[in-house]
């Protein structure tokens, strides 16, 4: 059972995530829900890499017994940096979308329908 | 060799193309004098002679061809052209009587289905680019039309092609093996003669709307917008315009003659005719232009005497709710013609 | 002509390098950043095009980042380019070029050119990246750089609040499908160590979570490729970008569209043909889910486009709609794999996306051209511009003609395939599919009559045609739209045929990493 | 050669040209026996409305939105709905992708 919270905890954080895109009005908060289900996604990749009482994957100075995976971490190093630029791109166009619209409510931003 | 073939391939279809232009320009002004001789007498009136179209013709040749101030002259004297070249294009691509094909391995159904949009497209640009306002009124009535029957009309055609497929035939859209298979031999039992039967009735009634002729003549309407696309229309530009209304009526007769009606005369053994003389060919055109006749006759001038002009978003929903559910239920019947007679052990 | 296997790393790695070299160049001249970008990008379609021809004549060619021989643990990258892959090469080299060139005159008037550009470059290596690489997180790094350089373009001219809005919902939606790429990606590399689309393939077994990360893998590339009812965030973005972007942005979506089809195709082909429930095989099940999404597609885009009266937004909807034309024959083709009319299909759809990307590129280079003789978007407020604009007009017509699918231009051959051959699969489809197309025509014939015809308009009486640089692009893109229509047959032969062919036969993208293959 | 052939049909591109071509340059001839001159700059090349006087041009233009007016009002119910659909909120657009994303799990995974 222990071996299955972070699975669970990543399922909650995927689903809370998209219960933010979903229903919540405020741009930051649609942001928020974006890189929750970004940590979740990390999260499971870092898992996935996880062996029993392992150690960080560094051959140089190990003291020897089990290594975890590196290559999930690379991914998600990677995937973390992508992260950043992408929520950095988002929070700027909120900044904009306040100056032209004055709100942040997300049913007032749209002037572009049907 | 590959040369000689090419060049003769290519003379003949620049003879081709020459001898159909002649024959539904004259054939096609010939029905519409018929047209409205006959017409003429159920409404009581005398009408005009045969030949009247010819004249009308003539006439407009030698008046004003006048181009408005509001209209963009390229493409108001180009569209009246390319919409008759194309529908002339369209008959080499039709079986006309015993003859096959001028091109009969150069396109199929699908193509003629297009080619049958290219007119009423010149008719909507030519209208929309004279810049009247009742011009316009009446090419965008034109284009609701258009899309209104297209919808039952490609039903027809994309049934047609799958029972054939399921005949096992090949090539099914090429209208050598559609007039090698007429569908009235290909049915299994009754509900697909009522399924083909109601598909017919459809087509009949998509005639007049293709043509736009009372009561799905909204596009050009004279009592209530004077003329529509046409009305700025004149001269030799107009007589374009007729000539390709004269030249469709022979081509969408042509094409239900294809699809529902493609047997001959010269098969008959009763006549004796031997096949490939002369007699038998001439036997099967005059059959074929008698087709043509009673065609035009039920779906063109029967209709357009007994029925008054429907309002065009009238038209839309007759298309498109009625007659495309009547043409749906024809699907359905074909396409379980031969599975209900299986299930029912009669086949 | 047998080009050396680094030309492969090369094509995504020059418009990279030139991305950063560009604020350089800027700092010097504007007019030398525009030659360099467009030199860069030529030269980088010129190393398509030899790629090209090489891939088509002798087959598969693969790269290798990091370790060369196949000893544990395997930490590399492979670049796999096969036929399908050089074909959306080079349906975006185009498209890129003409955008490039084609915003010399459009975007002078703008300031920040420099990121404009850097960003432009970014995205084509994104794109070729995308279409190029044999690994699937490599795909997921691609796909967020196409994402992040497409938002900022999207978003260009942030002194309208359209744009931005635009651009934020386009991040939202591609930073949420990406991220649930990766969550499949994380989930086959859980059960199978391998991250590598041929070994991925040759070992896939289809399992409870190989089947979740397929839907999420199709789901969330749909999305990207605006299937309808995932397709809102396309006219946002599509109409409120420049019309340079817009041009761009197609073979984005087009990059994402390829995705789907190498996931369902080369990761899934070995599962394709197994039974998955109710006695139905794989490739029928997800077949129908994508040919049912696609018609749906055709259907809403058309009609939507008919009551916009936005001109780049209703060309946008006109875009849905041709990619729903394009996963219906990608769809029938999958559904009935191995039939004789499934190939014609398959074939259908894959060359409807080459012609799609040209007829919309036109349209989208018309409406910029427009935009730029009068300001104007909408099409309420614009009339009688055939008088001035000549030369746009006729390429509008071809446009409009092509889009449509009227003979003898290149959309009808793809459409005639595609009609041809799903009328087999199901009658219905053929018909909403012709039906629909003719509702197209009548889209862009409105467009016609009320942005070209009418009387003329005083506001408008000394309109001047656009530059010469720009006709030229457009000019080039119809006659590539009227060679293609001459001569349909030469393409699919050449083109399409090796394309399709490389998309069922996965077992030769296998073979090229994995010994033996299956 | 240059036929594409979809095994239900085929399609010749050349053969159609040279018919047009062909066709056009036989009309082309027969339009030019008629008669191509009109008085410009006469009250002729007004456009007829019936006598009643022209507005200005402005006015003349039929607006793009006011086109297929007998199409839509036709098809109301259908755009009634498509509008509703659209509403270009952003949440909507995901909550999109998740109810495509529930079904296509609930169909392939059942």
């Amino acid at each position: 059972m222990i071996y299955n919270i972070p699975y669970i905890a990543v399922a909650a954080l995927v689903l809370i995530g998209l219960y933010a895109l979903v229903f919540k009005r405020n741009l930051i908060k649609l942001v928020i829900g974006v890189v929750l289900i970004e940590s979740g996604v990390n999260l499971f990749l870092i898992i996935l890499g996880y062996r029993e009482e392992s150690i960080a994957p560094i051959y140089t100075s190990s003291p020897g017994g089990v290594m975890s995976f590196p290559v999930p971490q690379a991914l998600t190093l990677t995937s973390i940096v992508i992260g950043v630029a992408v929520i950095a791109l988002m929070l700027s166009l909120v900044i904009h979308i306040y100056r032209h619209y004055g709100t942040l409510d997300v049913r007032k931003v749209r002037r572009l329908k049907e | 060799m590959a040369i000689l073939e090419t060049s003769e391939t290519v003379l003949r279809i620049i003879l081709g193309t020459v001898g159909v232009a002649i024959f539904g320009i004259l054939f096609g002004l010939l029905y519409k004098g018929i047209d409205r001789k006959i017409s003429a007498h159920m409404q009581g009136r005398i009408g005009p002679p045969i030949i009247q179209p010819f004249r009308d013709v003539k006439k407009l040749f030698v008046k004003e061809n006048i181009v408005p101030e509001n209209a963009i002259p390229w493409i108001f004297n180009l569209v009246p052209l390319l919409g008759l070249a194309a529908t002339i294009s369209i008959l080499i691509y039709l079986p006309i009587g015993g003859l096959s094909p001028i091109m009969s391995w150069g396109g199929d159904l699908i193509l003629i289905l297009y080619l049958l949009i290219f007119p009423s497209l010149a008719l909507v640009i030519g209208g929309f680019s004279s810049g009247s306002p009742y011009a316009i009124v009446g090419a965008q009535r034109e284009m609701a039309t258009m899309i209104a029957y297209e919808f039952p009309l490609a039903i027809i055609i994309i049934s047609l092609a799958w029972k054939l497929t399921q005949m096992g035939s090949e090539n099914v859209f090429a209208l050598s093996t559609i007039v090698g298979n007429p569908i009235w031999n290909n049915i299994t039992g009754p509900l697909g003669f009522i399924g083909f039967a109601i598909l017919l009735l459809i087509l009949v009634i998509v005639t007049p709307a293709e043509l736009s002729k009372i009561p799905f003549d909204a596009p050009e309407a004279e009592t209530e917008i004077a003329g529509g696309l046409l009305v700025e229309y004149s001269g030799r530009n107009l007589a374009m315009f007729y000539l390709t209304d004269a030249v469709k009526t022979v081509v969408m007769a042509s094409i239900i003659v294809v699809l529902f009606f493609p047997y001959n005369l010269s098969n008959l053994p009763l006549l004796g005719l031997e096949s490939g003389s002369y007699l038998a060919y001439a036997a099967d055109i005059i059959f074929y232009l008698l087709k043509v006749f009673l065609v035009i006759l039920f779906s063109v001038t029967l209709i357009r005497v007994a029925i008054a002009r429907l309002k065009i978003d009238q038209i839309v929903y007759t298309y498109w709710i009625p007659l495309t559910l009547l043409s749906l239920v024809g699907l359905i019947f074909i396409m379980w013609d031969g599975f209900i007679m299986n299930v029912l052990g009669l086949a | 002509m047998n080009m050396p296997d680094y030309t492969i790393p090369l094509v995504v790695a020059i418009p990279l390098l030139g991305a950063f070299l560009t604020p350089l160049v800027s700092r010097i001249n504007d007019k030398l950043r525009n030659v360099f970008v467009i030199i860069v990008l030529a030269l980088n379609a010129l190393l398509v095009f030899l790629l090209a021809s090489d891939i088509l004549t002798t087959g598969i060619k693969t790269y290798v980042f990091g370790a060369k021989d196949l000893t544990y643990p395997i930490v590399r990258i492979l670049f796999e380019v096969d036929a399908m892959s050089i074909f959306m090469a080079i349906i975006s080299s185009i498209l890129v070029l003409a955008a490039v060139t084609y915003s010399w005159a459009f975007m002078k008037e703008n300031t920040g050119l420099d990121k404009y550009y850097t960003l432009i470059l970014l995205l084509t290596a994104g794109m070729l990246g995308m279409v190029f690489t044999g690994d699937m997180f490599n795909f997921f790094v691609f796909l967020e750089i196409t994402s992040i350089a497409s938002c900022a373009l999207i978003a260009f001219w942030t002194d309208v609040g359209e744009s931005v809005e635009a651009g934020f919902k386009y991040i939202v939606i591609s930073a949420t499908g990406a991220l649930f790429v990766l969550f499949a990606v994380a989930l086959l590399y859980g059960q199978y160590n391998a991250l590598n689309i041929a070994q991925l393939s040759s070992v896939i077994q289809y399992t409870f979570l190989d089947k979740i990360a397929l839907v999420l893998l199709i789901v969330a590339l749909a999305m990207k490729a605006g299937i309808v009812p995932m397709h809102m965030w396309l006219p946002d973005s599509y109409g409120s970008a420049p019309s340079t972007i817009s041009i761009v942005l197609v073979s984005a979506t087009l990059a994402s569209l390829y995705g789907v089809l190498r996931v369902v195709f080369t990761l899934y082909g070995n599962a394709l043909s197994t039974i998955a429930n109710f006695d139905i095989s794989v490739n029928v099940f997800i077949g129908w889910f994508i040919v049912a999404l696609a018609v749906i597609s055709i259907i809403v885009g058309v009609t939507m486009a008919l009551i916009q009266s936005d001109f780049k937004r209703l060309i946008a909807y006109g875009a849905v709609a041709e990619i729903g034309y394009m996963f219906l024959g990608i769809g029938a083709g999958l559904t009935a794999l191995g039939t004789a009319y499934g190939r014609t299909a398959l074939n259908g759809g894959i060359f409807h996306i080459m012609n799609d990307a040209l007829d919309v590129g036109l349209l989208f280079l018309v409406a910029g051209a427009i935009y730029y003789a009068t300001r104007e978007r909408s099409l309420d407020r614009l009339g009688g511009l055939a008088r001035n604009m000549k030369y746009t007009t006729a390429f509008f017509i071809i446009g409009l003609l092509a889009v449509a699918g009227m003979p003898p231009l290149n959309g009808f051959a793809s459409k005639i395939l595609i009609y041809e051959s799903t009328f087999q699969l199901n009658p219905i489809l053929a018909i909403v599919a012709i039906l629909c197309s003719i509702l197209l025509l009548a889209v862009f014939v409105k467009v016609f009559h009320s942005a070209f015809m009418g009387p003329q308009l005083p506001k408008y009486k000394d309109v001047k045609e656009v530059p010469r640089s720009m006709l030229f692009v457009m000019g080039v893109i119809a006659c590539i739209i009227v060679f293609i229509g001459l001569f349909p047959e030469f393409v699919i032969n050449n083109v399409v045929e090796p394309a399709a062919n490389a998309l069922v036969g996965y077992s030769e993208y296998v073979s090229q990493v994995v010994a033996g293959g299956i | 050669m240059f036929t594409v052939e979809t095994g239900s049909g085929f399609w010749n591109p050349i053969i159609w040209a040279i018919a047009i071509f062909v066709a056009f340059l036989l009309i082309y001839i027969l339009r030019s026996f008629g008669k191509k001159e009109y008085k410009k700059d006469t009250e002729q090349i007004k456009s007829f409305l019936s006598g009643n006087p022209e507005y200005e041009k402005e006015k003349m233009h039929v607006k793009a939105s006011n086109l297929y007016w007998g199409f839509t009002t036709s098809l109301k119910g259908l755009y009634t709905i498509l509008r509703r659909m659209h509403t270009g909120n952003t949440s909507d657009y995901v909550l999109w992708f998740v109810i495509i994303l529930a079904i296509f799990l609930l169909i392939e995974v059942l």
